[in-house]
């Protein structure tokens, strides 16, 4: 297992470097000066080229990159353009909040597809098949802004539980503002794990070693949540890692209805000042993570199927 | 054996109930299992037919403005009621259906097809391919999506072109991993072992034999991705990234209606209710054929 | 009771049904046998004959849509069909327990052997958790397999055929189940481990007495192994009785045919095997009366009112077919 | 979760208090009177409230903003608005602004100018800063000096090119020497840039620093700030007004979403919320106990016309355009009636004139000029329009529909907001283009630096982006910079204001407003026109 996890990271080097040099090209190829940015519409030119000289714009490209790619080997990222504040520390809190976010909401779709997908499947195609099938695709289909406000019109402004936006502080604070953001994920989330649990469970209980297990009379719990739910989950675990790959970036949305500091509204704002140093290091973290979640998912192949040879 | 030589055999009327009754369990079953196909197919047909035939449906032209009656509620003359510019929603969002129906059919089954093949074909292979794929798919995963389709469309300019690239090289991904994934069991499969010693072609084992089995958690996942590819024109719209104004399309009049929410509610909600609504078709629809595909497990068993 | 005091299994009259297209199969119509303590019984017939669905209806396990629509299964001398499903659960891989025909895909494979025999002997056998392994350890020894604790610990992908029909057999003694339901067990096997198969069911069988009903296409393994046989053709039985007589003299000429399509070692120049010539019953089109007819080589036109049922009880040695001995 | 959807629906319209009954046509909120009172005497500026009540000391004010504080609290750096609005609370100048046109007393108690305007001096207030350390002519001389140097003051350097030197005459005075007359000088140190910053402690701590632990002689510092969340203030005990501020904290929160920021006033959660959207202000005004103030600003809207872009050269078509411009109808349905018909290429500032009279929407005047014109039978133009602001997407499809009555296809090209205004300022964009009216707004009162920077080609920003040269405009605007006489400002600006409007290097559309939603027990809140709120005036009751 060490060796195949040495190979993984050292695989992931150029998975990194390919990940930020396309993400420092890209965003130079897309019209717009930082500098003139900064300083507003109506910044005088002497005031542009002043500030483009003093924020290093004016280097050659692969020198910009070359110093960005030392700096962050030993985890030097620079300082933000527009916020004159340390790439790291900035990421760093705004981390804590989406990954913090992803966990609840993982957790909370899981909690929710799971049983539904256990109970669809026993009772395929019949009335409450078809019912979870239908109400899924409500929460899943409709825009995360119009979900996120109905939960916080009916739990934070009718029931007053829990506040309406903002992180909160103290753990317990950010705790409890999460739960509403968490929610609206979850319920994003849990329709596409609840459809893709259901075909494996169906397809896993048609199997020999099912009808095997009934044969030795164990009992129907036993049965689907060991027996059954081992055998049908690959292509759900593979589904949520994706998401959450793609989340990290994407729940700018969310993070907006809630006022949540998260990485994917730092992203928005980093690409709208084209604050360079920001957006590679922001690179670099989805990068980082997402090579992570794809390691963790690949494990997690292993454990869940020991025939699947790493 | 029919009926009634069972109805005797069990003894009369008795026995004749237990057939019904069997027999009424068995048809429910196969007919449950083919109206969600049917169902599902009807709905997209239905949306899709009158967004087609829109101007034949005597649904004017969707970009008249008429300020005096802006954000008008849901009423006869105008069921979806109207936007911020008295534009009737309902006639936008039948205009708005043909871009997007096409769009997000078209992006996923490009999606899907390059997805799996290449992810099939890594996952049987294995080995330095299997990893390159990796690799590849983390790089496409981890890489910043708006980042990605802000250079696509300063080069493509506006319009759907850099929305349509930009999905499709990036929602293959998803596909190639699942593929993957899925390809990784089924190899270890006796039929497969059994094919590479009848000496069958890799090409036709993977393509031929494991693609069906590999294929259906992805069937099921792009029937429900196709919503999520309407739904990412509505933040690409809002981004100043999507169709160009005044073209009606649901992701932006849903992302239009975002700001008029607690007034206006429908302006936002009911476009929003017919992407639900296309979703359950879609999703219906993959359910159907997923479940076509699969080992049924209530007829298996003993002989 | 009216059962004897050595009878385990009485089955009376036993008949499955399954909703078709045309609209209703009878995967078994009329079965009656028992098995007795200690005693073998064989089913045997063609694949499709409804001898699978009959073992698996002693389980309460006949796969959906199927359903028992008439007689009774008296199980030491209680009424299984009508009694709870909670009942039924509780003799399920205790007092009766199943084997199945393909090794390789009735062991849950993303659960280890050990796992899933430790979760047998907790959950039904009411072990604690460290007897059970140790219980799991004799049992594979006791099933021939050697060095158990290796065993314990590999995936049922990582044994062969025969090691996984005896890590099978370990489970399902574990219990020390009064009668072993085994569909098919040798038939994925090759020949020799064949006949250690049979030979270690017939050893455990020795030891505690335990009734064992054998399902099976090959009239050789039954032969050789059961005491009493029953003879199955499109869910009906065609011919029951002991062993010898059935084999020496059958009277059904489906049976004869069986027989003499069987392939042995002294069969001379003279005599090949001769394999019975048609196709399967189609169990929705069967013709009135006896149900081999169109296959039967000394049909004749009262075939077609002979009443289904056998003639006799299976103490003696019953067919279908009235007009017996024709031949010679 | 249906059930949940349906009640929550049904929430959406009782919570709020509105029942979402048909959008009244128009008829304007109770706008308040325009902003400022006296500066001195503490009076309420708010016209709505009955009794003038006694301020009370004490409450906590939480305020739902739309910007948050990212770029550090800095006087000398390139903060956005979300962090200028705040410094304000924390520092002073030496003169300040208020409400209306006019400078006040800030650090500097009075003034008096040589005659020929070149030696100004400042007498300083007895003043300290949130350190307790003495305000001294040392540090006024150091912050001042920073303001004037474009190495460290990047933007708005600019604005102090006139001074030569600056000299301290005792403890308490100072003398500010110019090279050459500088009408607007007096009003450029009113600007955030030129606020009073303690020497000792930026030399110490570094300007980054100074940015995240800010010292100023204002009437609030800083308590916390967490990037993105959070900004709170809370009372400096060394403000020189003795008995202000009346708040015991300040809390700004940052709420991005404007749904969130209404749903958060609503709930209570916030007292004050800005930046309302114009569909929200009616249902909001009839929930108890809020009010949104609807409030004049320095910003404004219009469509930017590059002239070297053919057909925008013939200065007949460009007319034309504006008067096929629907202002009044654009302004009912997209913008609720908030906001002013413009009648200039610049905001409305302090020599802004009221007289010059608007394109009227004249279809047929708009006609003749297009017959006239050199492309009689229409033209197709690309209009440039940012993302993420839907009312402006929204006004540039009513001018679509508009303009295509002249014969004008208008083609909307919907650019990323930075990518637009680059592209545009360097030349490189479409024909036109508009973008957010809070996007372009002055911080400044006098009209020098504005005017300079839209209608002056010279500034280097090609008349921001329209490519106006009119050699006369130009030499009035160095005319009205170097004489001291207001009258004769007043004069200048307002001819030239008549004619960039007759040359139209745009369609002007509407002075924009702020919407503001208050809570009643808020007293004396108020938001001035260059954007920020006098909170030291602000008092909570009971």
């Amino acid at each position: 297992m060490g060796a195949y996890l040495l190979r993984r990271a050292v695989q992931a080097i150029p998975v990194l470097i390919g990940i930020s040099l396309a993400a420092f090209l890209l965003i130079h190829l897309v019209p717009g000066d930082p500098a003139r940015i900064l300083l507003g519409a109506q910044a005088t030119p002497k005031a542009v080229a002043t500030l483009h000289e003093q924020l290093g714009l004016d280097r050659p490209l692969p020198t910009q990159y070359l110093n960005f790619i030392t700096g962050a080997v030993h985890f030097e990222f620079g300082e933000s353009l527009s916020q004159k504040v340390g790439v790291g520390k900035l990421i760093g809190t705004r981390a804590e909040v989406t990954l913090l976010l992803l966990m609840m909401a993982t957790l909370l779709s899981i909690t929710i597809a799971v049983p539904l997908a256990v109970a669809a499947a026993l009772r395929r195609n019949r009335p409450v098949d078809h019912s979870i099938r239908l109400f899924s695709m409500f929460t899943f289909a409709m825009p995360s802004f119009l979900l996120g406000l109905l939960l916080i019109l009916f739990f934070s402004l009718k029931l007053k539980w829990l506040p309406t936006s903002g992180y909160g502080s103290g753990f317990g604070g950010h705790l409890r503002a999460l739960i509403l953001p968490a929610l609206t994920v979850g319920l994003y989330l849990a329709p596409i794990l609840l459809r893709t649990l259901r075909i494996g469970i169906i397809d896993t209980l048609g199997t020999e070693y099912i009808e095997a297990a009934r044969a030795r009379g164990l009992a129907r719990r036993l049965i689907i949540f060991k027996h059954v739910l081992k055998n049908s989950v690959i292509p759900t675990v593979t589904v949520l890692g994706l998401n959450i790959g793609f989340l990290l970036s994407g729940l700018v949305v969310i993070e907006n209805v809630f006022s949540l500091p998260g990485l994917g509204s730092e992203l928005v704002t980093a690409i709208g000042n084209r604050d360079y140093p920001t957006i590679q290091a922001l690179t670099l973290v989805f990068g980082v993570s997402v090579v992570a979640i794809n390691l963790l998912t690949d494990l997690l192949y292993s454990y869940l199927d020991p025939r699947v040879r790493l | 054996m029919s009926a009634d030589a069972l109805g005797l055999k069990l003894g009369g009327p008795g026995g004749q109930a237990v057939v019904a009754r069997l027999r009424k369990r068995a048809a429910e079953e196969r007919r449950w299992a083919k109206v969600t196909l049917r169902v599902g197919i009807a709905i997209v047909a239905i949306v899709a037919f009158v967004c087609f035939a829109a101007p034949l449906l005597g649904f004017a032209d969707p970009n008249q403005q008429n300020l005096l009656g802006a954000l008008k509620p849901p009423s006869l003359e105008h069921p979806f009621g109207t936007d911020a510019l008295g534009r009737d929603i309902l006639t936008r969002v039948v205009y708005g259906g043909r871009i997007d129906l096409t769009f997000a059919v078209l992006t996923t089954i490009a999606a899907f097809v390059l997805g799996t093949l290449v992810g099939a074909v890594a996952g049987y292979r294995g080995g330095w391919l299997d990893t390159f794929v990796n690799r590849l798919v983390d790089t496409v995963v981890a890489f910043p999506f708006i980042v990605f389709i802000l250079a696509i469309v300063t080069i493509t300019g506006p319009g759907l072109k850099g929305a349509y690239i930009g999905v499709i090289a990036v929602s293959w991904a998803l596909y190639a991993r699942m593929a993957r994934a899925e390809m990784l069991v089924e190899r270890e499969r006796e039929y497969i072992l059994a094919a590479k010693t009848l000496g069958y072609s890799t090409r036709r084992i993977v393509f031929r034999h494991a693609l069906p089995n590999v294929v259906r958690a992805s069937i099921v996942f792009s029937m429900a991705e196709i919503v999520l590819n309407i739904l990412l024109l509505s933040s690409l719209s809002y981004l100043g990234l999507g169709v160009q104004p005044p073209t009606p399309e649901w992701g932006a009049l849903v992302a239009e209606g975002q700001d008029v929410l607690l007034t206006s509610w429908w302006v936002a909600t009911l476009p929003g209710l017919v992407i639900v609504l296309v979703g359950i078709g879609f999703s219906l629809i993959g359910d159907g054929i997923a479940d076509r595909f699969g080992r049924d497990f209530s007829l298996s068993g003993g002989e | 009771m009216n059962g004897t005091a050595s009878e385990l299994l009485a089955v009376r009259d036993l008949t499955i049904g399954f909703p078709a297209p045309g609209g209703l199969l009878l995967a078994a119509d009329g079965i009656d046998f028992d098995v007795a303590v200690g005693r073998t019984v064989g089913l045997v017939g063609e694949s499709g004959c409804g001898k699978s669905v009959t073992l698996r209806s002693l389980l309460g396990l006949v796969p959906y849509p199927g359903e028992v629509l008439a007689g009774t299964i008296h199980w030491r001398g209680e009424e299984m069909l009508t009694a709870s499903g909670k009942r039924q659960a509780t003799l399920r891989g205790t007092e009766i327990s199943m084997i199945f025909q393909d090794p390789t895909s009735c062991l849950n494979p993303v659960f280890t052997v050990g796992n899933q025999m430790v979760e047998t002997l907790r959950k039904r056998a009411g072990l604690g958790r460290r007897e059970a392994r140790t219980r799991a350890m004799e049992l594979l020894d006791r099933v021939g397999l050697s060095a158990p604790e290796k065993r314990l610990a590999a995936y049922p992908h990582e044994l062969s055929g025969g090691m996984r029909q005896r890590v099978m057999i370990a489970i399902s003694i574990a219990t020390r189940p009064r009668l072993l339901l085994a569909d098919e067990p040798t038939t994925a096997l090759d020949v020799t481990t064949q006949e250690q198969i049979l030979a270690l069911l017939k050893e455990l069988q020795a030891e505690d007495g335990m009734a064992i009903l054998l399902v099976s296409h090959d009239l050789g393994v039954i032969s050789e192994t059961c005491d009493e046989v029953v003879v199955m053709y499109a869910g009906r039985m065609l011919e029951a009785g002991y062993d010898r007589e059935v084999m020496r003299s059958p009277r059904h000429p489906y049976t004869r045919g069986l027989i003499e399509a069987m392939p042995s070692l002294e069969v001379t120049d003279e005599e090949p095997p001769v394999p019975i010539g048609g196709q399967p019953p189609d169990l929705t089109a069967l013709p009135p009366g006896c149900p081999f007819q169109p296959r039967c080589k000394f049909v004749r036109d009262q075939c077609a009112e002979i009443p289904v049922a056998l003639d006799a009880t299976l103490a003696e040695h019953g067919s279908a077919c009235p007009f017996e001995g024709v031949r010679s | 979760m249906v059930l949940v959807l349906s009640i929550a629906l049904g929430v959406t319209v009782t919570a709020c208090g509105g029942s979402s009954s048909t959008e009244s046509t128009g008829g304007e909120s109770a706008e308040s009177s325009e902003g400022g009172g006296a500066s001195e005497s503490k009076e309420a500026a708010e016209g709505s409230e009955e009794t003038p009540g006694t301020p009370v000391k004490g409450g906590v004010l939480t305020f739902a903003r739309s910007e948050d504080t990212s770029p550090g609290l800095n006087p000398i750096g390139l903060p956005t608005n979300g962090s200028i609005f705040v410094m304000q609370q924390i520092f002073d100048q030496l003169v300040e602004t208020e409400g209306d046109k006019e400078v006040h007393p800030g650090l500097a108690r009075s003034w008096e100018s040589s005659k020929d305007g070149l030696h100004w001096t400042f007498h300083l207030r007895e003043a300290e800063f949130s350190n307790g350390e003495p305000v001294t002519a040392e540090d006024v001389k150091w912050s001042i000096e920073c303001f004037a140097n474009p190495k460290i003051d990047v933007s708005y350097a600019f604005l102090a090119e006139s001074i030569k030197d600056v000299k301290i005459d005792d403890p308490k005075t100072v003398t500010i020497d110019l090279k050459k007359v500088d009408a607007p000088f007096l009003y450029n140190l009113a600007v955030y840039a030129a606020a009073i910053r303690p020497k000792k402690v930026v030399e110490e701590i570094g300007e980054k620093e100074f940015a995240q632990h800010p010292v100023g002689s204002g009437p609030f510092m800083l308590k916390q700030m967490v990037v993105g969340q959070q900004t709170s203030l809370v009372p400096n005990p060394h403000y020189w007004r003795k008995n202000e501020p009346y708040l015991e904290e300040v809390v700004f929160q940052y709420v991005p979403d404007a749904n969130t920021r209404v749903l958060k006033v609503t709930s209570g959660e916030a007292q004050v919320a800005n930046e309302i959207p114009y569909n929200q202000v009616e249902q909001l005004n009839e929930a108890e106990g809020l009010e949104v103030q609807v409030q004049d600003t320095y910003s404004w809207s219009s469509v930017f016309l590059n002239q070297t872009k053919p057909p925008l050269e013939d200065e007949k078509i460009r007319q034309a355009l504006n008067y096929a411009t629907p202002k009044e109808a654009i302004l009912e349905s997209v913008f609720h009636g908030f906001g002013e018909v413009s009648n200039s290429n610049t905001p409305k500032l302090k020599f802004w004139d009221s007289s010059v009279q608007p394109y009227p929407y004249d279809l047929e005047k708009a006609e003749e000029l297009m017959a006239e014109s050199s492309q009689p039978n229409g033209f197709k133009l690309e209009l440039w329009v940012p993302g993420g602001e839907p009312a402006v997407v929204q006004t540039a499809e009513i001018l679509k529909q508009e303009w295509a009555k002249i014969g004008v296809n208008v083609d909307i090209v919907p650019k990323e907001t930075s990518a637009l205004i680059s592209a545009w300022i360097e030349g490189k964009g479409g024909m036109a283009a508009t973008w957010s009216p809070l996007g372009n707004s002055s911080d400044t009162i006098t009209d020098d630096e504005i005017v300079g920077l839209i209608l002056n080609p010279d500034a280097g920003l090609h008349s921001n982006g329209t490519y106006y040269d009119n050699p006369k405009v130009t030499k009035m605007m160095t005319e009205a910079r170097e004489t001291l006489d207001e009258n004769e400002r007043a004069q200048i600006f307002s001819e030239i204001q008549q004619i960039a409007l007759n040359e139209a290097p745009s369609v002007p559309l509407f002075f924009t407003k702020s919407l503001t939603a208050v809570h009643d027990e808020v007293k004396d809140f108020s938001t001035f026109p260059i954007g920020w709120w006098p909170l030291r005036e602000v008092w909570m009751e009971g």
